[in-house]
C-alpha cells in the first residue's frame, strides 16, 4: 500500500472527486430552497430552479420593456467593455511604471515610495474625492478599476524587472545596446508573459472594483443590475448573474492563460 | 458670483419621488424645456444617493434630488447655498419602522435597531421615538447600508429596522414583518425636493425655469399606463409595486399644491424639528454653536441664522408654473 | 602598448579583501586562462574587466586608459548560465547585435536590411554548428547548444576581449572538448584576447597561451576575509613540469579547504 | 557617463527622490484645497490641515459625547480586532487546504476546482446568501474576509506546497518519515514563511473586505466611521482616518516582514 | 543471494525508451560507479532502485523480491542539490531520522530522549568533520559541507543501500579528492552497498569497486529516444588498460554528442 502522498488518482477519479463537491453543494441548496419555500411559498431568498429558470428567460431571451434591449446581454457588453478598459488602462500603466522603476535605479528611488503608499490606501474609502477627480461618467467607473488594480501590477512587475538576470543585462550591454534598446529589445518583451500572469492574479479584484463602481453610478452593467434588483431581494436574478460572472470571469482566465502559452512559449518552456 | 451659462447637469438617484425624471429625460421634454430657454440640461442617473449629494455639494452638479434633512445637513451645513427650487413630494408611508415579533413600537425599547444612520430613516425613529416617550438611549443604533437592509432583515440578528421604499415593501412582503410606525404619522416632515445651487440659479433664473416647468408637464403624466410602466421598468419593479409606492407619496402632481405647501408656517417647524435632529447628532459640523446655526429660509420666515442662511425654500419658479407664466 | 595593465590593483567588499597588489601586462591576442579555488575572486576579476565592478585601489587599464566604468562592446562576455536571452530564437539571438547597431531607436531590422543581417547569422550559427537550431528558443536547446549559441551571438560585435567565466563547467567531457576546439578556432581566426574562467587545470593548461593561478598567499582561518588572492602562478604554457601542476593543484585545494 | 541603467542613486538622493513625490501630492493638495476654500470657506472636500487638525484632536484626544468614548482608538481596536480574527482564520484554513491540497494528491482532486470555483465568486454580490449563512453580527463581517481572501490563499499555498524540491520529499521517506511526518516535519515549516509573504499580498483585499463589511452593518470600526461621516461629507475626518488606515497597513507589512525575517532565517537566506 | 537483480529491465516514457534489456547482479557491500553521457538514463535508473519510477518491463529485485515501488528506510540517497532540509540546522537535519522513528505521531522528541539523540547526531556530525556548523542552517554553509551534512543525514537511518546522484558534481576538485576519502571510510565502516553517478570517469574508477557504463548501443540521430541505453561494460575495477578508458571515454562522447 503507498503512502498517501504518492498516491495518484486516475483520470476518471480525477473528474469524479472534483465534481463531487459541486454536486454537494447543489444538493445542499436544493434542500434548503425546498426548506424555505415550504415554509414561505412566496421566499424569496433561496428561489427554486424554475423561478431562476424563469429569470434568465426574461433577462436574456425578452427584450426589456423600458429600452428594448436584452438586459442579460447589455449588462454583460456594458461590463465587459468597462472592465477590458479599466484592466487595459491598469495593464499599460503597469508595464510602464513596472519597466521603468524596476529597470532604472533612479526612477525606482522616486516612485517605489510613491507606489507604496498609494497601494496600501483603500480606493473605497476616498471615493468622494475619486468621483471629483475623474467625474461620475464612463471614466470614473473604470477609474476604480484603474485604481483598485494598477498599484498592484507595478509593483509585481517592477519585482518581474528586477528578476530578470543581472547577466543578461549585461550581455546586452556588451551587444552595444544603449538603455532604451535594453528596455525595449529585453525587458518589453520579457516582462509581457509575466504581465498577464499579474492581470490573471488581479481579475479578480478588477471584478469587485467594477461591481462596486457600477453600483455606485451607472444606468446598465452586471453590477448595477444586481444592485437595482437587490431592493427586492430577486434572488432569482442575482444567483443567476453570479453564476454567470463567476463564468465570466473563469473563461477570461482561461483565455488569458492559453494566450500565454501560445503567444509566449518560451516563458512556459522554462519555467 | 457665478457665471451665467448655458450648460447645465442634475443628477437624481432611484427614489419613487425622483423617477419621474428618467420618464422626463428618455422622453424629451427635459430637452424640450431647456431648449425653450436656450440652456441644455444633462439629467444624469446615480445609483448612490449619498454620493449624488456629496458631488452636488462639492460643485460637479448645479442640481440633485435629496430630502429636506438631507439638503439642511450636507450642501447646507457644507456652505453651498441651496434652493429647494421644486418641492416635490412628502413622505406618507413611503418610510417605515419595522418589527419582529411584536406589533406595537414600544416593543422596540432595547432592541438593535438597522437603519442607514444620520438619514431620513434616523430621524423617522427618532419622531416615532418621542412619540411613545422614548428615546434614543433606549435602543441601539446599527448603521446598515441601504443596499443590504432587505437581505438583513432575513437574518436572526435583527429584529428592527427603519427603512423607505422599496426596501420597506419588499421587507414587509415577509411573514415576519410588523409594520409599527411610518411617516404618515409625521405627514410633511421628510419632504422629497429638487435642489439647486442657489448662486447659479440666480446667475441662471432659465435653469429654474426650465427645470420647473419640464417638471410639471411630466408630472401631467401621471396618470398614463406609459409613465407608470417606464417607471416601474427604471424601479424594476412591476405596476403594483409601483402603485404601492406612489400610494404612500404625497405627490404634488399640481404646482399650486406644492405653492401652498412652501409657503405654509408648518414647513418652518418642520425644519425646526430636522435642525434640532441634526444638531443633536452633530450633522452641522463641530463648529455649529446651535441648531439654528445654518439658516432656512422658508416663505413664513427664516429659521435659525439669518446671517447665515445657507437653505432656501422658494417658491417663485412653482408659482410661475402655477399661473401658467413659463 | 598592453592591451591590458594592472597597476597594484585591489579588490575589497566592505572588510573583506578579495584581490590584492594584481600586478601585470596583457597584450593583444593572448589567451589568458584563470585557475584558483572557489570564491578567491576570478569571477570579480573579470567583473572589474568588464566594467560591472570597480577596483577600490589602483589602476586597471585598458589601452593605457582606464578601463570604462560600464560594460560596452569591447569585451564580450559569456557566463556559465543565463548568457543567451531566453525569449529570442537562435537566430535572433545571434542577430541582435547587428540590429541594436543598424537601428538605434527601434533595435529591430525590417525587410533587404534584415536579410542581410540574417545571413550573417546563419554564417556564424554555422561557424559554431547551429544551423539546424536557428529556429529554437535557448530551452529548447541543450547546455552545450546554449553556450555555443552564447559564443556567437558574442563574436557578432567583434569585441576586442572576449571573457569567459567557466563557460564549459556545466557541459558533458566530450562535448567539453568540441568547445575547446571551437573556442580555439575562432581564438585565431579572429585575432581576440581572451580571459576564461576555468575549475578544471588541464583544460586551463590545454586552451591558454597563459595561466595565471589566483590564490591567498597569507590565510588566516579564522578571518578569510583579512587577505586578498593574488596572482601566484603566471606561466606562459609549455614552460612547466608535472611538479609544478602538482604543486599548483594543492596549493589551490588547501585555501579551498580553508575557505570552504 | 554612464547609462541610466547602470547609474544608482546615493543614499540621500534616494530619500529625497522618495519623498519628493509626497511633498507634491502635498503641495497640491494645499493648493487645491486653498482654491477651494477661497470660494466657498465652508467647503468640506479639501478642508484645510487645520480642520483635520481639529478633527483629529476631536477623533482621538476628546471623549465623545454620544458614548464617552476616544472614537479613533475605538474604531482602530475594532477594526484591527476583525482584521486579526479574519486574517488569522484565512490564515489557518489557507494553512490546512494549501498543505492538504498540495501535499496529497487525492485532496487536489477534490478540492481545487470548488477552490477555484469559489475564488472567482464576487463576495459582494452574494451578500444576501452570506447574511444567512453568518447572519450580521461580528461573525458576518469576519466572514467576509475570510471568504474575500481564504480562496488566494489556499490557491497560493497550494502552489507553494507543490513546490517544495520532490527531492525532500524523497529524502524524508529514507528517513521513515510517513505522510503525516512528512507533513508536520517538511511541509508546515516550509510552508509557514510563505504563508506569510501570502498574507502580506492579501493584506490588502482583507482591509478592503473590511471597510465594505463595516459600512454594510456595524456601530464601530474605521469603515463604518468613515461611511458615517461620509454622509455629511465630513473629508476633515474621513482623510485622517484614510490616512492612519494606510499607516497601519504599511505598519503590520513592515511587522510582518520583519517577523518573518527573524523567525524564518533560512528562507530569507536562501532566496 | 545477491541484493539487487535486474532481470531484462526496461524503461521507456512514452514513445521515449530509457533504458532497455538491463541485465545484472549485484552482491551486497559493491560500490557500484555508474557513468554515461548526460541523458542517458543513469537518474532513471537511481529512481527506478529508489522506488519513485516503476520498471516499464523485466524485473528489478531487491533481496529477491520486486522492488518497494516508493522510497523508505532501506535506501538512503543523496542528490546533487536540495538533498538537506533548508529549514533545519546542521544537528537536526541528523537527529530528523532518529526523531521520526522514535515519535511516529509528532516526529519530535524531547527532553532526555532529545539529549541522546543529539549525542548520537553530534558524533555523526564529528565523522563527517561538521562538528562546528552544528548550529548552523544548510544556506550558511558551503557546497562541500551541505553535501557532507546529507551524507551524514542518510547514514544515520543505516539504510542497506546508498544511492548517490553526482553528489559531487559541483565541488572544487580539492574538496572533491576530500569527499572521496570520506565516502570510501563509511562504506567500509558500515559495509554499504553503494550506487553512485558520475560524469567523471576518473572519480568512478577511483571509488567504485565495480564500474558500470550506460551507453546506447544502437542510435538513430533522427530519432535519439528510439533505442534505450544498455549496460555497455561492467568492469571489476583494476581489470581495464589504458585502451579500455580510453574507448569509454570515445564512445560516451559520440553518444553525448548525438544527442546533444
Ligand atoms: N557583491 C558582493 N558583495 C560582497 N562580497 C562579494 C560580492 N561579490 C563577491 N563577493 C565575495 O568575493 C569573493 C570572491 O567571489 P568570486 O565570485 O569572485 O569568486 P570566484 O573565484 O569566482 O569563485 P567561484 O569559483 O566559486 O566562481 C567571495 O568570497 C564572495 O563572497
Ligand atoms: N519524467 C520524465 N518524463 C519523460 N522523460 C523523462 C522523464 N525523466 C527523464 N526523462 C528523459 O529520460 C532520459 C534520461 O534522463 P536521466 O535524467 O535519467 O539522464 P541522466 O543520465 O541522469 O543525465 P544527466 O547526466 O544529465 O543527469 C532523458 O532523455 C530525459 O529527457
Ligand atoms: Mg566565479
Ligand atoms: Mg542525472
Amino acid at each position: 500500500m503507498k503512502k498517501l502522498i504518492n498516491r495518484q488518482p486516475g483520470r476518471v477519479a480525477t473528474w469524479a472527486l472534483g465534481l463531487l463537491p459541486f454536486a454537494l453543494l447543489l444538493v445542499v441548496y436544493l434542500l434548503a430552497s425546498d426548506a424555505r419555500l415550504e415554509a414561505n411559498p412566496n421566499d424569496k431568498l433561496l428561489p427554486a430552479f424554475s423561478a431562476m429558470g424563469d429569470a434568465i428567460q426574461r433577462m436574456a431571451f425578452e427584450p426589456s420593456k423600458r429600452s428594448g434591449e436584452y438586459l442579460l446581454w447589455a449588462d454583460t457588453l456594458a461590463s465587459l467593455t468597462r472592465l477590458a478598459i479599466g484592466v487595459g488602462i491598469s495593464a499599460l500603466m503597469g508595464l510602464v511604471f513596472g519597466i521603468v522603476t524596476g529597470t532604472l535605479p533612479y526612477a525606482r528611488a522616486g516612485l517605489s515610495p510613491l507606489i507604496t503608499g498609494l497601494s496600501l490606501v483603500p480606493p473605497m474609502a476616498i471615493l468622494p474625492i475619486l468621483f471629483i477627480l475623474f467625474g461620475l461618467g464612463e471614466l470614473a467607473k473604470v477609474m476604480l478599476i484603474i485604481i483598485g488594480i494598477t498599484p498592484f501590477l507595478i509593483r509585481d512587475l517592477q519585482q518581474r524587472a528586477r528578476e530578470i538576470p543581472a547577466e543578461q543585462v549585461i550581455k546586452m550591454q556588451t551587444l552595444g545596446a544603449n538603455t532604451w534598446q535594453i528596455i525595449l529589445r529585453l525587458v518589453w518583451p520579457q516582462i509581457m508573459p509575466r504581465l498577464i500572469s499579474a492581470v490573471r492574479l488581479s481579475l479578480g479584484s478588477a471584478w469587485l472594483f467594477l461591481i462596486a463602481a457600477e453600483a455606485i453610478a451607472a444606468t446598465e452593467g452586471l453590477g448595477y443590475r444586481i444592485f437595482l434588483v437587490r431592493r427586492y431581494l430577486s434572488m432569482d436574478v442575482i444567483l443567476p448573474y453570479v453564476l454567470w460572472i463567476t463564468l465570466l470571469a473563469f473563461a477570461i482566465d482561461f483565455l488569458l492563460a492559453r494566450y500565454s502559452r501560445w503567444r509566449y512559449p518560451w516563458f512556459h518552456g522554462s519555467h | 458670483q457665478a457665471q451665467a451659462r448655458d450648460s447645465f447637469k442634475v443628477c437624481w438617484s432611484i427614489y419613487v419621488g425622483w423617477l419621474p425624471w428618467d420618464y422626463g429625460a428618455a422622453e424629451g421634454i427635459v430637452d424640450k424645456w431647456a431648449d425653450k430657454y436656450d440652456i441644455d440640461i444633462e439629467v444624469v442617473q446615480i445609483n448612490d444617493y449619498i454620493e449624488s449629494i456629496n458631488q452636488y455639494t462639492a460643485g460637479q452638479f448645479d442640481g440633485c434630488t435629496m430630502t429636506n434633512m438631507d439638503a439642511l445637513t450636507i450642501p447646507a451645513a457644507g456652505g453651498v447655498d441651496s434652493t429647494a427650487l421644486i418641492v416635490g413630494d412628502f413622505s406618507n408611508g413611503n418610510d417605515g419602522i419595522v418589527l419582529k415579533d411584536a406589533d406595537n413600537l414600544e416593543a422596540i425599547k432595547g432592541r438593535r435597531v438597522n437603519l442607514v444612520e444620520l438619514s431620513v430613516s434616523h430621524y423617522l425613529l427618532a419622531r416615532a421615538l418621542d412619540s411613545v416617550g422614548l428615546s434614543e438611549r433606549d435602543i441601539t443604533v446599527v448603521n446598515t447600508a441601504d443596499a443590504d437592509l432587505v437581505s438583513a432583515f432575513n437574518t436572526s440578528d435583527v429584529t428592527a429596522l427603519a427603512t423607505w421604499n422599496p426596501l420597506l415593501g419588499t421587507i414587509k412582503e415577509s411573514p415576519e414583518a410588523n409594520l409599527v410606525f411610518d411617516s404618515s404619522s409625521i405627514p410633511g416632515e421628510i419632504i422629497d425636493l429638487m435642489v439647486v445651487n442657489t448662486d447659479t440659479l440666480k446667475a441662471n433664473p432659465a435653469l429654474g425655469k426650465a427645470l420647473t416647468g419640464a417638471w410639471y408637464e411630466i408630472m401631467g403624466h401621471l396618470d398614463d399606463s406609459g409613465f407608470r410602466q417606464h417607471l416601474a421598468n427604471v424601479a424594476a419593479t412591476d405596476l403594483d409595486g409601483l402603485r404601492m409606492q406612489l400610494d404612500a407619496t404625497r405627490l404634488f402632481d399640481q404646482a399650486e399644491e406644492a405653492v401652498a405647501f412652501t409657503n405654509s408656517p408648518a414647513l418652518k417647524d418642520t425644519m425646526q424639528k430636522v435642525a434640532e435632529f441634526s444638531f443633536d447628532h452633530g450633522l452641522l459640523g463641530e463648529g455649529a454653536p446651535d441648531a439654528g446655526f445654518v439658516g432656512v429660509a422658508t416663505p413664513a420666515g427664516v429659521y435659525g441664522n439669518s446671517g447665515n442662511i445657507k437653505l432656501r425654500f422658494d417658491p417663485t419658479y412653482m408659482t410661475m408654473a402655477a399661473e401658467g407664466e413659463l | 602598448m598592453a592591451i591590458i595593465e594592472m597597476n597594484n590593483l585591489w579588490k575589497e567588499y566592505g572588510d573583506q579583501v578579495v584581490l590584492e597588489r594584481l600586478n601585470a601586462e596583457v597584450q593583444e591576442g593572448e589567451f589568458v586562462t584563470l585557475v584558483g579555488a572557489s570564491g578567491c575572486g576570478k569571477t570579480t576579476f573579470l567583473k572589474m574587466l568588464l566594467g560591472t565592478e570597480s577596483p577600490t585601489r589602483g589602476e586597471l587599464l585598458l589601452d593605457g586608459a582606464p578601463i570604462p566604468d560600464q560594460p560596452d562592446e569591447t569585451r564580450g562576455i559569456v557566463f556559465q548560465r543565463y548568457s543567451v536571452l531566453p525569449h529570442l530564437s537562435a537566430l535572433e539571438n545571434v542577430m541582435l547585435a547587428d540590429e541594436l547597431h543598424r537601428h538605434k531607436l527601434i533595435g529591430r531590422a525590417f525587410g533587404g536590411k534584415r536579410k542581410a543581417l540574417k545571413d550573417a547569422a546563419m554564417a556564424m550559427l554555422e561557424s559554431v554548428g547551429l544551423t539546424q537550431a536557428a529556429g529554437k528558443f535557448p530551452h529548447e536547446l541543450s547546455g552545450g547548444m546554449q553556450q555555443r549559441l552564447a559564443i556567437a551571438q558574442a563574436l557578432m560585435k567583434r569585441p576586442r576581449i572576449l571573457l569567459l567565466d567557466e563557460p564549459f563547467g556545466a557541459l558533458d567531457p566530450g562535448i567539453r572538448r568540441d568547445m575547446h576546439h571551437l573556442v580555439l578556432d575562432l581564438w585565431r581566426e579572429q585575432g581576440l584576447t581572451i580571459f576564461m574562467v576555468t575549475h578544471d587545470l588541464a583544460e586551463g593548461f590545454y586552451l591558454g597561451t597563459r595561466l595565471w593561478v589566483f590564490d591567498k598567499t597569507r590565510l588566516d582561518p579564522q578571518a578569510p576575509g583579512a587577505y586578498g588572492a593574488r596572482i601566484t602562478y603566471d606561466l606562459p604554457v609549455g614552460d612547466c613540469d608535472k611538479g609544478t601542476l602538482t604543486a599548483i593543484q594543492e596549493q589551490a585545494d588547501a585555501t579551498a579547504r580553508t575557505m570552504a
